[in-house]
């Protein structure tokens, strides 16, 4: 158990922070974390997408890449910080497709060099990825796209509890387990810590993930906000717009941002 | 009896889905028109699981984000519903964006999971509501998801329809070319040649796109829109909102 | 909702059925139900290990072949017929290694036509796999195994509860979720079927596997005994001690049966 | 103080367990003796994270029997056990069985995951109480898990050490040849050889297995049988039962 701000600082600059997107158990808590203490150079994966904290990322200037299928603010329209971005050239964009990086993810967790994935072929993504191949495969003799392991330096997201005994609870989001597993090392924020151990109740342990791939646990209420929380609490669309709105411009961002992530304490209220 | 643009569209996709065999639908895009049209044809009958990837309650998936990857891999999708930023004429879509690599002139969110769905999923649906030659290319910029493979490459499906705010084309994915079906009222052959950037045929009995019958237009503003009410309400209000209440 | 006897009619002979083992949701129920209308040539697949089920349905003459990576009684011992069996050579024994089951069938759940595993390299079981393959691994070099996709006929298995949408609850034991993944039909006995749906549960829905992969479902109360079922009841030693020392002859087995598998109506009781 | 041979293999155990960095063991052995010994170092404080596959109650994985694969692949799981029904000179593991393949002649259950886990945890122990030229082999009849790998195949560790009956082998993978290192109480060089199949080096320092300290004895007897009494009721009851009951 660390603070919030501890465990933004565990963070290094430069590291391959994964990050799932919104409806995914985002830690929003922790990206605002990490823009309040100046983290620089980060490179950002989207599991398999990017959203909210991603942008948010990328406003404050954390960031060097991204690595996604997508980012987006979903109902709330394109991903303003994000686009600016690309357009301005001052983040290296690396395009994936969902399926793909699932599966980088996969070869990690299961401790093999490369899976192949079906599809793709015909795209510029592949084209665009020299660190992808293409070979003829086994069997049945068709090309298939191979595509190396993926290790993150860091998994972070937000989960509602742990328990006692380090295992964290994340529901049917299992891509935060496969992301846990693949992952050096994994910072989770959730709203409580409840007694007991999940992994002894049969209703609760097939939703956990063992202590065994947990690093640091840090509580953080209200951690996913703007982004909904399974059952727990639902999307802040307004808010979401009201940020959508304002960070179109750079200068409209640091008002955002100095109200929202840099005014001291505002996260604890 | 007078009706949204929404609900032509909607009843138009219905027609296509269960115009071939389908026992599953996944229904991916923020679009909810194609959620409409699914729920239509669920609600004539038709025996369709629909997986409404937006969800947010009974979320049809336990494996997590990548169930759905997993699923079409297996060949369990019969149907899926892509977009893009710009559709071309090989029908190859664009969702990353247009000038230089990664899209530095205008940024479209990128592929999602389209570059793997196009291509495994038994067949795809292609909505776009914008019929422009903006969005409906000679050529796209970037190819997110090819339209045709080569030889060689394991492929499921391909798009079987394209259906825009003006018409219905289909595909022909042996000549990797878009055929006219039909124009939606008020359109004709030659305001949807103008409004297109690519080159397509016409088909030999091209009519107009059938207006919603009254028993589309009851289902869409009844049981349909109950359905859709959580994930989409701005839609609900707004396409079937007075309706419902009167 | 079938009946155990139309569940156990609707898997034709010779069809490639896929069984967890013992402590892993076997059911045992449909094993019996198979013995008693006669099915002959199945070829069955460990998943990754075989047990009670699988011994039983040797010993009724069903089998024609077995894929496994071990089969056992566990603390009961050998598994006596298959022992015997391939002694006699009357079945043919297709030996594997847990992961690599594994991995087949998620190939299959991927929708892949192979997938690469590290290890094996250097054992005779890879020397008695012509249908598994050696490659010079894209980006490492390294020589590494590839697995072809595995895709049942049938996966079957036993779980506490099904919803009234066919959804069925398997807790952790999430092997059965890959299984059913990968099968063309997952058949389900279930201790009782449960009003709701799991789906519309963030707490249940993590064990569950939708309706989507699931072709039939039969209530058979009891069905993994002697095997334990989670929570839900335990090993039963002596049963199986019992089963262990009248199968060591075929006589023996043949008794065993009259009484425990063929007795009309036992099941029911 | 009297002690089971069980109690002195455990002691054994548990000191190779402790000789190298270890964060995490898994125990998939049906065996106890590999479990009390993990206890034994767990008890005696060492911060080790335990995987007992064979728990019923607080299984520690929520993903199914493939998870300790993954893990293992990971590069999480510092220590596995393994035994045989054959092992030879070069540590080659031999679960299959004899005559024929698969075993026409005796067939032991199979491999399980030995074909792997040997050659992705991060070391094994063997352990096979049974020391006789019928169990330790010159060269096993088929290969489940090879005990050394060539150039240019991924393996991660070897086998750390071979525990029987009689006494504790270390193993040199780079020469593939086991080392004696210490003799159980009432053994000697010589019996050793004499039960054993397969060529082996007797290290500079071979001594007398050091029989289990007070200390030892108290922990297996309490601490650690009170951990075991689940999983392991009648090896609890016959090796530790009447002490513990006094």
């Amino acid at each position: 158990m660390i603070t919030l701000e501890e465990m933004a600082a565990s963070v290094p600059d430069g590291a391959l922070v994964a990050l799932p997107p919104d409806n995914s158990l985002p830690s929003v808590a922790l990206a605002k974390a990490l823009a309040r203490r100046g983290a620089k150079g980060l490179r950002l994966l989207g599991v398999p997408v990017s959203g909210f904290a991603t942008d948010l990322l990328i406003g404050a200037g954390c960031v060097a890449e991204v690595q996604t299928s997508a980012c987006s603010l979903g109902e709330a329209g394109f991903a303003p910080r994000f686009t600016a971005a690309v357009k301005a050239g001052t983040i290296r964009v690396v395009d994936a497709t969902c399926p793909a990086i699932h599966a980088m993810l996969q070869a990690t967790e299961k401790g093999v060099p490369f899976m192949p994935l079906r599809g793709i072929i015909g795209s510029d993504i592949l084209a665009n990825r020299p660190d992808w191949t293409v070979i003829e495969a086994p069997f049945t003799g068709e090309r298939i796209v191979c595509l190396p392991a993926l290790e993150p330096d860091v998994a972070a997201f937000h989960a509602p509890m742990a328990d006692e005994a380090g295992n964290v609870w994340i529901g049917r989001r299992r891509e935060c387990a496969t992301l846990a597993h693949a992952s050096r090392r994994a910072l989770v924020t959730v709203e409580r810590i409840v007694p007991g151990n999940f992994l002894e109740d049969e209703r609760l342990a097939p939703g956990a993930i063992s202590a065994t791939y947990v690093s640091a646990i840090a509580v953080a209420a209200r951690g996913a906000h703007p982004v909904a929380l399974l059952d727990e609490y639902g999307f802040d669309a307004a808010y979401v717009a009201e940020y959508a709105r304002m960070a179109r411009t750079e200068a409209g961002f640091a008002e955002w941002a100095a109200r929202e992530v840099f005014a001291p304490r505002r996260e604890a209220a | 009896m007078s009706f949204a643009p929404e609900e032509l569209l909607a009843c138009a996709l219905a027609r296509l889905i269960v115009a071939r065999p389908t026992a599953h639908v996944a229904v991916g895009a923020a679009s909810p028109v194609p959620a409409a049209a699914c729920w239509l044809a669920v609600k004539r009958g038709a025996p369709i699981r629909l997986s409404l990837l937006h969800k947010r309650s009974g979320n049809p998936f336990t494996e997590g984000s990548r169930e759905l990857f997993d699923l079409t891999g297996q060949g369990r999708v019969d149907l899926f519903f892509l977009g893009g930023g710009q559709i071309d004429g090989q029908a190859n879509l664009n969702l990353i964006g247009t000038g230089e690599w990664p899209g530095r002139e205008v940024r479209f969110p990128g592929s999602f999971g389209s570059a793997f769905m196009y291509m495994m999923a038994g067949r795809t649906i292609l909505f776009r509501e914008e019929h422009s030659p903006r969005v409906l290319v000679e050529r796209v910029a970037h190819v997110s998801a090819p339209g045709v493979s080569e030889p060689g490459v394991f492929r499921r499906g391909h798009a079987q329809a394209l259906v825009t705010g003006k018409c219905v084309f289909a595909f022909d994915p042996a000549r990797g070319r878009f055929i006219l079906e039909s124009v939606h009222p008020g359109e004709t052959v030659e305001s949807v040649r103008a409004a297109t950037g690519f080159g397509f045929d016409v088909a030999a009995g091209v009519g107009e796109t059938p207006a919603p019958t009254e028993g589309e237009l009851a289902l869409l503003r009844g049981p349909v829109r109950d359905e859709m009410l959580e994930t989409y309400p701005e839609f609900c209000g707004r396409v079937f909102g007075r309706r419902a209440a009167a």
